[in-house]
């Protein structure tokens, strides 16, 4: 095991965590917050698996910092949506995650 | 060509009645209508036959020596039948209507004499008897309506089991012309194809138990129309079994036995139940069934005794011819009574049918049945027996039902427009007087004219006599059967039944039963599913699962 | 030789963007213009493809795997077409939509410009990394597009809906990574060869991630909870885009993986799991469909349906014959197209219907059959095809998938068929019956333009066609 | 594209043209409607009997369009498709002229007219698919076009009946298109081919190949109206009468019935369908819905209903002659087609003209309605009477060739059928003759829309159909041994399809 | 129920990621070797940093599209329907301090932006790092109350947002001429990628800020 792999493991980690924050935390913020960790797990693991053989390796790279401008993007665009959300309902949750009962009509 | 105008003319005729435009003229040649047939009847070649290849299933006609009898009265009867009914109907406002019918059912009567093969027998016979059910029902009133209905009722049964007999039996010879179909048919001996033809036609002809529409529209129809279903169309089913059994080809001892009974039966049966009638055109009718059973009876001998068809074909021939012209001439003259009343010519004339239909001396009657009798003198024991006494007893029985019909003759007020009834009248009473002793062998004519023969038929007569002598002295009256007899019963039980049965309607049931509705709250589960911390579960779960069965399949050593 | 291929990515984004300087609610005209040009491309490409076989298309000139390429093979023309095909009368349509509110429309144009060069761009790259920044540039125009509407109902969606397509895109992005790691390229001519039967373990992972991303962003049952709402709740041009078109992108994708990336490693217990969440689809979308009182739910509902017949596809063409395979994969590509213009067709008749009556409960269009009778006729012919009735293209395409069911005897597949065409006519004829009832007498039916229903009619007669010209689109399929 | 290619796509687009066109009319272009409704129906009359010429002399009509590979649509006017087509396309002429009365002054009528135009292409369809896909195809169209009819008065009765009426047939549809891409599986293009197709396949797949005549006579019985897959028919009665009439009479149930012929015999091959055991199970099916189908009849009082009851019965003899094996069933069950086709379209439009002219729907209405309207009820009482099967009308005709071929197969029970079924039929057909023509009317009409006219009962158009129907009633039946008859061209057919059998 | 969720999405998660672990110990040698390709190309592709090279030229079709990713979340997060009528524009706080900040900051930034732009070319840095300054300019800017909050950007600074984009593309569109697309031709692909870089700078900029400054202005309500 080098340092490479344990980038790519802790990446991993990092991804799962997100993914269940992602899918756990109620509150919206928490959830864009877990979603850039998980995206930040993903560059890890995207970095730290190619150089695993020790030569950094330039692609990956800037495949992250696409990936990054992406992220930004999402975030950008899930936080303006999360506030508009809050504005209208008063709380930046989803309908089903409110603390009350479910008020979702389907 | 001339084939067709006879089946035709009636036809076209019934048209121009129908049309208010061409009505007039029509009315005034309908009378005619079964003129071609009876010339036909006279002046056809020997063994005349047509084939119409286009024509339904490929049809024939034609006249063997039975059908140019029966097509010669048949004829006979509708022509004056007719020309009474153009007298009779003359201030009825629907006697064009009645005159249609009429005349499509002489069309279906005469078609019947004519047709050589199943197919277009059967279909002048349903002509005939869907026809006549205008002519039953013509008066309107309840008694007729209902007797159109039973008759309706009996009719459709009556063609359904022809029908059935029909193909069983074409089935069986493989071709549906006459008479190699009859012939064909009887080296397999469809015997169910001959009790269904026989019940089929035995409605028509009155055989007992099939017989309970006749004492009801025979006497309801107006009178020329009586004449005809009495006389001639109760002859078709006569008719349809001369055609399609196999007489004189084979034996069929059970049926044969069965219907020589029933002929047997209804001759007295008729004679009971018409004895305690009280409407002439009643008794009339019960007396056709009476009569009709010896002509029955005659079949039935023919089946068991194929030998001795040639003697007995004949014999049902001049019986046929007899009865019908009898029974006709007691039918009109029941008209003429009720427009002349009781006078002493018209009892004159409705004496000589009567002591026809009696057998009495001298008489058509005594020929036919003479020579019925002597053709069947070959059958085999116990019958000869049998008919040694019942004969005479039936015949005695017929002559108590002719006095009885001439007490209960109408006396209807004298009306002066009846005039143009008598020469049809006397028209038939003459052809009853005369025809049958040129119809008769010659064997007959001396055997009835010789001493024992006019004993014979005599001594009936003086029992009749004596027997209404005491009857009216007694001032005997017999237990009351209404018309139709068995059938009220039926229509008691049916009434009965009806009360018991319940309601019941074809509704068609709900399509979504309410256990759908149950399954339709299903839908909360989407309420349920719609949650992202589940769906996301879910795809975790979806995700692992996906993962292992690429990871197992991979790397496990068969794929 | 004039090359269609970086036009056709090029074109919708500079009309795109050119809309997005004219302003909001302006430069309905550069679309149109956008779309003849984009369409003819597409035809001309597609006839290159039946001429020359695939076509390669090196970015920069550096080629795989350093830099990108652009494939076009006959299942990219095929999905280029029907995007073109869908999304020309769709703008008609949307401009005649969006005439009476302009404040609405605000930045449609240039959302949709990008949307099209998300597809247009995702249809034909060759390069899974490339692919993902097609797939967010989609995502993200899409819920653009959803929160369109505004109001709590849409903005929830659109929320959702960027969850679900951030969630999806992260598990594609992370299997992206790991190809690349195990084989250091992200050029899908440069993988394929390199994937074989006994990959790495990761490769099985990595696949796994891909493919439940994309099935996310498909809104495969049970992913779908998404899909209604957003559809649903957004206009009627963006609804019949988004379900006519965006989820086809994403199960184009999965095709691509599932048949040419990950072919050696597929395994039929896989397919099997994702033909019985097809499965569910099929009955649970369809159920629900029925139970619908608004009309674009409904519609939204009967997407959910239609697109686990898609999925079907997988067991029927994983593990059996090559003949069987191919029967099956044509039906299910048969079945994107039918069902990508007749939804189309079918969201556009009903934002059309629900302009009309001013109302969007299936009980309000009670009349429709007498006052818009080109409109119903539409969504009834788009419902022949979403029915799989003869002789639409989803009838050829449900044909197909049944004979492979048949041929591979797996027949509890057709079973479902069966039953979900059943329950689907249910729900179209749920429609169609309320709309031959009489007018109410309080209705108050507004007069609509032509462009509402013409453009419409059209999408509907094309979704039928494709059922008697099949072959055709199947010849271009195979083209190789 | 040759001639002969090209007109079995013309008969289609003979109706199916107009019946677009039709859809874009307004409302108020009534003499527009009416001329391409009649331009089309009389141009479709001409070419089928240009092809029913050539298809005496032998000549081949066959188009041929490959949908994917391995699926062809295929028209070919064979000698049974021009049967059904020359019926289908004849009673459309006069339908349409009849509609064209009955719908005088009634909404919505360019949609009607443009559904009706559908069908009939539909049915053109099926009766000229020359193979299982084909025939599916366009049995579903007929379905789909078929369903705004039924629902064309918008009441909630109508609507529930097309809810009912798509529940089945959608289902049959549904089970039909299992059994055809089984069989496509097993067998490839399953090809309409006289004597059958699937006898080369071997003894192994017997037991598939029920299966798959169970699913294929499931789906078909549906239209066909095979107990216990009927229920949609009478409630399908509250369309408008021209749409029972033709539909009911003639397209829909008969593209069942005609189905049936078809997988009987040209994909099955009757020999074949016997040697598996699978005719004896269809006639007893068959047997039952037209007792049945009587008996139901008995108890309606809506004329339409008993005369859907009707239906039900008499279309099952076309089945049952089906599943009688040999020649004379077959000419009886598929003149039958033809004959049923002309009785029951006669007493349709004579219910129609009951209810248009004088609101009579209900039977116990009808007392002395023969006095009112005679030519209307001497067509009815025709009609009635074929259908029991009296001579000489066509009813009697299919009976006879019926009776024989179950003689001929050693079915005789199958007499005893016959012979209830035709006194049921009497049983409800009589008591209604005996209203109309004898009961006193004692009321006034429920609603009399025609008033009577220099001694005309109805509309010219009303009338005219109806007894031009009867008149066929009674001519086909009477000229049934002619050269022209339906039944020498079913002869023909049966003749070819027992060529090898010959015992 | 919820705990009993919590768990599982816990549970899968970490199985997951402990099979994805384990799986990623033991890789073999990657098939392809990209960096050495790369190293190959370099000299062509008119930049000396390997990033750059790859964002710019290798992979600069990712780049297009990514640029109209972030143009995009700008778009999606203006065609969000806003109630216009209800923003309380909250009035310039004149911070003093933070004013003055800012006018010595940002001139210093734009020239920071400027130079990371350049030096993207030949070490880390490049045209995204120099917009994010650029944007941080703005927003520094806007909290000092310099710069107000974008509600509806005019026609002008849609141009502005869209430049870079439309250059991009329109130098992409002009290499097609003599080759495919973005294919640089030899020489030219220095001054060509700097002449992107510059107009990217300068929309990125615009666009990072903007993603704020339309978002900023709605916070009064809250």
């Amino acid at each position: 095991m080098n340092a490479a792999l344990v980038y790519a493991l802790t990446g991993t980690a990092l991804f799962v965590l997100g993914v269940a924050g992602l899918i756990l935390q109620p509150h919206l913020l928490r959830k864009i917050l877990a979603f850039n960790i998980m995206g930040s797990g993903i560059f890890l693991v995207m970095v730290g698996l190619a150089q695993r053989a020790g030569t950094p390796d330039p692609v990956p790279q800037a495949m992250v910092l696409t990936g990054i401008v992406v992220a930004i993007a999402a975030t950008a665009l899930a936080l303006a949506l999360a506030r508009q959300l809050l504005d209208m309902s008063g709380e930046m949750r989803l309908p089903e995650e409110k603390s009350g009962k479910d008020r979702l009509d389907v | 060509m001339n084939l067709s105008i006879v089946l035709i003319l009636p036809l076209l005729l019934a048209g121009l009645v129908l049309l208010p435009a061409t009505r007039r003229m029509g009315m005034l040649l309908a009378p005619w209508a079964a003129l071609p047939g009876l010339a036909f009847s006279l002046v056809a070649p020997d063994a005349y036959t047509l084939d119409i290849p286009w024509l339904l299933l490929g049809s024939r006609f034609g006249l063997d020596e039975t059908g140019r009898l029966f097509l010669f009265f048949t004829a006979l009867l509708w022509l004056t039948a007719g020309l009474y009914a153009h007298s009779y109907l003359a201030k009825d406002p629907r006697r064009h209507i009645f005159i249609a019918f009429f005349l499509a059912t002489l069309s279906g009567n005469l078609g019947v004499c004519l047709a050589m093969d199943a197919a277009s027998f059967y279909l002048t016979f349903a002509v005939m008897t869907f026809a006549a059910y205008g002519l039953v029902v013509h008066e309107g009133d309840a008694e007729a309506r209902r007797a159109g209905r039973v008759y309706l009722i009996m009719a459709v049964l009556g063609e359904a089991l022809l029908i059935a007999g029909l193909l069983l039996l074409a089935g069986a010879a493989q071709t549906h012309f006459l008479p190699e179909m009859a012939r064909a048919a009887a080296m397999e001996m469809p015997n169910l194809a001959y009790a269904l033809l026989f019940l089929g036609f035995g409605v028509k002809a009155g055989v007992p138990l099939l017989h309970m529409w006749l004492p009801l529209a025979h006497p309801v129809a107006p009178t020329p129309a009586s004449a005809v279903l009495s006389g001639a169309m109760i002859k078709a089913g006569l008719l349809g079994w001369l055609r399609f059994l196999p007489l004189g080809e084979a034996t069929v001892p059970a049926l044969g036995a069965v219907i020589l009974g029933l002929g047997l039966f209804a001759a007295f049966f008729g004679v009971v139940a018409g004895l305690v009638q009280r409407q002439p055109k009643t008794l009339l009718a019960y007396s056709s069934i009476s009569q009709m059973g010896l002509m029955t009876l005659a079949v039935g001998a023919g089946l068991l005794l194929p030998k001795a068809w040639s003697l007995l074909l004949p014999a049902i021939g001049l019986y046929s011819l007899h009865h019908g012209l009898a029974k006709g001439a007691l039918f009109l003259g029941v008209g003429v009574a009720q427009r002349f009343g009781r006078n002493g010519w018209v009892m004159a004339g409705l004496l000589l049918p009567a002591l026809a239909l009696a057998g009495a001396p001298f008489t058509s009657g005594a020929l036919a049945k003479t020579q019925l009798k002597a053709a069947l003198a070959g059958l085999p024991t116990p019958w000869p027996e049998l008919l040694a006494w019942t004969l005479p007893l039936a015949a005695v029985g017929t002559g108590m039902l002719m006095v009885r019909f001439l007490l209960l003759t109408p006396s209807g007020g004298k009306q002066d427009d009846g005039i143009g009834l008598l020469p049809p009248w006397l028209v038939v009473l003459t052809a009853v007087a005369a025809l049958a002793w040129m119809q008769a062998d010659d064997s007959t004519v001396v055997a009835v004219l010789s001493g024992s023969g006019l004993v014979s038929a005599a001594w009936p007569m003086l029992v009749v006599a004596l027997l209404a002598y005491a009857a009216w002295w007694r001032g005997w009256r017999g237990p009351a059967i209404p018309p139709g007899d068995v059938l009220v019963w039926l229509e008691r039980a049916a009434a009965t039944l009806r009360r018991v049965s319940l309601p019941y309607s074809f509704r068609s049931k709900r399509v979504f039963p309410a256990a759908l509705v149950y399954i339709s709250r299903i839908c909360h589960l989407e309420k349920i599913l719609c949650n992202w911390p589940l769906v996301g579960g879910l795809w975790l779960f979806v995700l692992v699962a996906l993962a292992c069965a690429l990871l197992l399949v991979a790397h496990s050593p068969t794929v | 030789m004039f090359d269609p291929i970086p036009w056709l990515i090029l074109s919708p984004l500079i009309w795109a963007t050119l809309a997005f300087v004219h302003g909001p609610g302006q430069g309905g005209r550069l679309p149109v213009a956008g779309l003849i040009l984009q369409l003819a491309l597409a035809a001309m490409l597609a006839q290159q493809i039946v001429a020359g076989g695939v076509r390669v298309y090196a970015v920069g000139g550096w080629g795989a795997p350093l830099g990108i390429d652009l494939m076009a093979d006959g299942l990219s023309a095929v999905m280029l077409l029907l995007t073109q095909t869908v999304a020309l009368p769709l703008v008609f349509y949307a401009r005649a939509y969006f005439a009476g509110h302009a404040n609405s429309l605000r930045y449609f144009w240039p959302l949709t410009g990008y949307l099209l060069a998300a597809m247009n761009a995702l249809f034909l790259s060759a390069d899974v990394f490339n692919i993902y920044v097609t797939l967010e540039l989609l995502g993200l125009a899409a819920v653009g597009l959803v929160a369109l509407a505004g109001g709590a109902g849409p903005i929830t969606a659109a929320m959702r809906y960027l969850l679900a397509a951030l969630l999806g895109s992260g598990a594609y992005l992370l299997g992206v990574a790991l190809l690349y790691g195990v084989y250091g390229s992200v050029s899908l001519a440069a993988l394929i060869p390199l994937i074989a039967a006994d990959a790495p373990a990761v490769v099985s992972l990595a696949a796994a991630l891909m493919l439940l991303g994309l099935m996310l962003k498909t809104a495969l049952f049970p992913f779908h909870i998404w899909l209604p709402p957003a559809h649903g709740g957004a206009p009627a041009p963006v609804s019949a885009l988004l379900s006519a078109l965006v989820i086809k992108a994403s199960f184009y994708l999965i095709l691509r993986l599932w048949f040419d990336l990950f072919e050696p490693i597929t395994s039929v217990a896989a397919a099997q799991l994702l033909g019985a969440l097809g499965a569910a689809a099929i009955l649970w979308g369809s159920f629900l469909a029925l139970r619908q009182t608004h009309l674009k739910m409904l519609v939204a509902y009967s997407t959910v349906a239609q697109i686990g017949y898609l999925f079907l596809l997988f067991p029927l063409a994983t593990g059996v014959s090559a003949e069987v395979a191919a029967s099956a994969w044509q039906g299910g590509v048969l079945q994107v197209v039918a069902h990508g213009l007749a939804k189309a067709a079918m969201f556009a008749a009903v934002g059309a219907m629900i302009i009309a009556t001013g109302r969007d409960e299936i009980s309000g269009i009670a009349g429709v059959a007498a006052r818009l009778p080109l409109t119903l006729f539409t969504f009834a012919l788009a419902g022949v095809t979403i029915m799989g009735l003869p002789p639409s293209g989803g009838f050829a395409a449900k044909w197909l998938l049944l004979g492979a069911a048949q041929a591979s005897g797996q027949w509890w597949w057709i079973v479902v068929m069966v039953v979900g065409g059943l329950l689907s006519a249910a729900y179209i004829f749920k429609v169609l019956r309320q709309a031959f009832l009489p007018v109410e007498e309080t209705a108050n039916f507004k007069l609509l333009p032509r462009m509402l229903e013409w453009p419409v009619l059209l999408l509907a007669l094309a979704s039928l066609v494709l059922g008697l010209g099949g072959g055709e689109v199947l010849s271009l399929l195979g083209a190789t | 594209m040759s001639l002969n290619e090209t007109l079995p796509l013309l008969v289609l687009v003979s109706s199916l043209l107009p019946g677009l066109i039709i859809f874009t009319l307004p409302e108020e272009r009534r003499g527009l409607r009416n001329l391409f409704n009649m331009v089309g129906a009389t141009l479709k009359l001409l070419l089928i009997f240009y092809i029913l010429r050539g298809v005496m002399l032998g000549e081949e009509y066959i188009f041929r369009h490959t949908i994917l590979p391995g699926l062809d649509l295929v028209f070919k006017a064979d000698a049974l498709a021009m049967l059904f087509v020359t019926l289908s396309a004849a009673l459309w002429f006069l339908t349409t002229l009849y509609a064209i009365g009955y719908m005088e002054g009634s909404p919505h009528r360019s949609r009607f007219f443009g559904f009706f135009s559908l069908c009939v292409t539909a049915t053109m369809g099926v009766a000229m698919a020359g193979n299982l896909f084909t025939f599916f195809v366009f049995y579903e169209l007929l379905t789909l076009s078929t369903y705004p009819l039924v629902v064309h008065r918008g009441t909630e009765q109508a609507m529930r009946a097309g809810q009912v009426y798509l529940s089945y047939t959608l289902g049959g549809g549904a089970l039909l298109l299992i059994g055809t891409v089984w069989l496509y599986g097993l067998a490839g293009q399953v090809e309409f081919t006289q004597g059958g197709m699937l006898a080369a396949l071997g003894p192994e797949y017997t037991g598939q190949l029920q299966v798959i005549f169970f699913l294929l006579i499931a789906g078909l019985g549906v239209k066909a109206a095979l107990v216990p897959l009927h229920g949609w028919l009478p409630l399908a009665m509250v369309a408008p009468a021209p749409v029972s009439a033709l539909l009911h009479a003639v397209a829909v149930v008969k593209a069942g019935a005609f189905g049936i012929v078809r997988v009987v015999y040209d994909v099955y091959g009757v020999e074949f369908a016997q040697s598996l055991h699978l005719l004896m199970p269809l006639a007893v099916m068959a047997s039952v819905t037209i007792i049945w189908g009587s008996l139901c009849a008995l108890f309606q009082d809506d004329l339409k209903r008993r005369l859907a009851y009707s239906t039900i019965s008499q279309v099952s003899y076309i089945a049952l002659g089906v599943a009688i094996f040999g020649p004379m069933a077959t000419i009886g069950g598929m003149v039958h087609l033809v004959h049923q086709g002309i009785m029951k379209i006669t007493l349709f439009f004579c219910a129609g003209n009951y209810a248009e002219t004088l609101g009579i729907h209900k039977i116990s209405e009808m007392d002395g309605v023969g006095r009112r309207m005679p030519w209307t009820t001497a067509a009815f009482t025709i009609g009635a009477f074929g259908m029991i099967g009296l001579p000489p009308l066509a009813g009697f005709i299919s009976k006879w060739y019926l009776g024989l071929g179950a003689l001929e197969a050693q079915m005789p029970w199958v007499i005893a059928v016959l012979l209830a079924s035709s006194l049921l039929n009497a049983a409800y057909f009589l008591p209604v003759l005996y209203r109309v023509w004898f009961q006193p009317r004692t009321e006034a009409w429920p609603g009399e829309h025609i008033p009577m006219q220099n001694g005309r009962e109805t509309a010219w158009l009303l009338l005219v159909p109806p007894l031009v129907t009867a008149v066929a009633t009674v001519l086909v039946g009477l000229f049934a041994a002619s050269a022209m008859s339906p039944l020498n061209w079913v002869k023909l057919i049966a003749d070819r399809e027992y060529l090898y059998w010959l015992p | 129920m919820k705990t009993l969720l919590n768990v599982a999405v816990l549970f899968l998660a970490g199985a997951f990621g402990l099979a994805l672990g384990w799986a990623i110990l033991d890789l073999p040698v990657a098939a392809v070797n990209l960096p050495e390709q790369l190293t190959a190309q370099l000299d062509m592709s008119g930049v000396v940093h390997p990033v750059t090279a790859v964002l710019l030229n290798f992979r600069g079709y990712d780049t297009l599209l990514e640029i109209a990713v972030l143009l995009l979340a700008l778009l999606g997060i203006l065609a969000l329907p806003r109630h216009v009528s209800d923003h309380q524009h909250r009035p310039f706080t004149a911070n003093p301090v933070l004013q003055t900040l800012a006018r010595v900051l940002v001139p210093l930034m734009l020239l920071v932006a400027g130079y990371i732009l350049w030096a993207g070319a030949h070490r880390p840095g490049g045209a995204f790092q120099a917009g994010a300054v650029l944007a941080g300019a703005g927003v520094l800017l806007h909290l000092a109350g310099l710069l107000p909050a974008w509600v509806t950007p005019g026609r002008t600074l849609r141009a502005g947002l869209a430049v870079g984009l439309l250059v991009f593309i329109a130098v992409a569109v002009a290499l097609m001429a003599q080759g495919t697309l973005l294919q640089y031709p030899p020489g030219w692909a220095g001054a060509l990628i700097l002449m992107i870089e510059a107009s990217l700078t300068f929309s990125l900029g615009l666009i990072l800020a903007g993603l704020y400054l339309i978002l900023a202005d709605s916070r009064a309500q809250a």
